[in-house]
């Protein structure tokens, strides 16, 4: 359940999807990213995200099995935009569907952090005072690291 | 051998290409082989691979962090740390 | 943002509502909780969901106050449905909007695991056998107690 | 003083009772006195109250777990563990 794609998504009509699973679903956990503004010194007018398409999926659905090997749940989907979006639109949506709420949760984290710093996206900031690829953040790393065995 | 290679975000900008293929010496059989040929292709090249930038490799489609062996057909991606989600 | 509800919800509108509080919001986590069906010994026909009206909201505030004052988050959304809820039905939502996805994971895991044992609510299950009151778990204990500082 | 009393769950159907007004004495001006006071009222009340059931507290809305301080006007309420979410 791996989705990537120019066109926007609907938050509910996955968690809706990923409770549909059946009635052992107790727990649907879901993050939803956005486009942030930048609201002090630049201003952001677009976004765009490139990607590796002949990596892209393959590297999505690997984080999604090893999320289900790690973690007793029954579904991850993930869907990731990719073009040219602008500020608050979504960019991205993991959704875990679970019998019990703390593997969700712990699924749905991990999904997000690996994602952030393994899945072959890359952001170019379209600012006022000109383009500006996205540096990767240390922060970004240091979460992703919390997950490794 | 034939080896595809593809560049993105920044790495596709500051070399200004986006994919080609390359014709190999046979001998020349893995990913640092491949570095020090492209790093040979002059300043541009060379300031790339080898500054301070951190670029990322992956071999059909798998990041690789060490030496890797290649093979007739593969496909190798150099790009700088990914930035989605 | 507290709501205590016979009627059911849409997930995807409240996490539209979360993000719409601005263009700084770039992650929003929620967890949907619905009603489980037992397939292996017992048949669930319902659940009926009492609650304390007076204290409920006031209980469910203060730990939407807590969430904010312990992690940097822009907003806590809760709705508990209360009264007769079927199989798959939904019974709660939780979502939390800010800017960094950390914080809203924690703060939306916090909120309803401390629900789980703070919050006024008392389920009974409808079964083919009979009715019966749920027994509090002690694994909802736990989780809660990890919360305490 | 007066003091509303309110049960839930699986205790108001023990009791056979969802709510009461009582007129309390004023020198028991504490939850351990208040259950005292209950348990003194027959079997099925001291059942409830003392037996290895778990019942919890709420004054005017909160939850307290150690002897509480009861004022006239006070809501006092009983009930089992909570099991929502």
């Amino acid at each position: 359940m791996i989705h990537i794609q120019h066109d926007d998504f609907d938050a509910g009509i996955e968690i809706e999807s990923l409770r549909s699973i059946g009635s052992h679903i107790g727990a649907v956990v879901s993050f939803v990213g956005s486009v942030r503004e930048f609201s002090d010194v630049r201003e952001l007018i677009a976004l765009e995200l490139e990607h590796y398409p002949k990596m892209t999926q393959k590297s999505l659905e690997s984080i999604a099995a090893e999320a289900k090997s790690r973690w007793d749940v029954e579904a991850v989907k993930i869907i990731h935009r990719v073009g040219r979006l602008l500020p608050s639109d979504r960019i991205v949506f993991v959704g875990i569907a679970s019998r019990h709420r703390s593997e969700a949760f712990l699924a749905c984290e991990f999904v997000i952090d690996v994602l952030k710093t393994q899945a072959p996206f890359w952001k170019k900031e379209c600012l006022s005072s000109g383009d500006q690829w996205v540096d990767a953040k240390q922060s970004d790393d240091k979460k992703s690291l919390r997950w490794e065995k | 051998m034939k080896i595809k290679i593809c560049y993105f975000a920044k790495i596709r900008e500051q070399l200004d290409v986006s994919e080609e293929q390359l014709i190999f010496p046979d001998a020349c059989d893995n990913t640092e082989r491949l570095l020090e040929f492209l790093q040979a292709r002059g300043e541009r090249w060379s300031q790339v691979f080898s500054s301070d930038q951190k670029v990322l490799k992956a071999v059909n489609h798998e990041i690789v962090s060490e030496k890797c062996a290649l093979n007739d057909g593969d496909e190798v991606a150099f790009f700088p740390p990914v930035t989605g989600g």
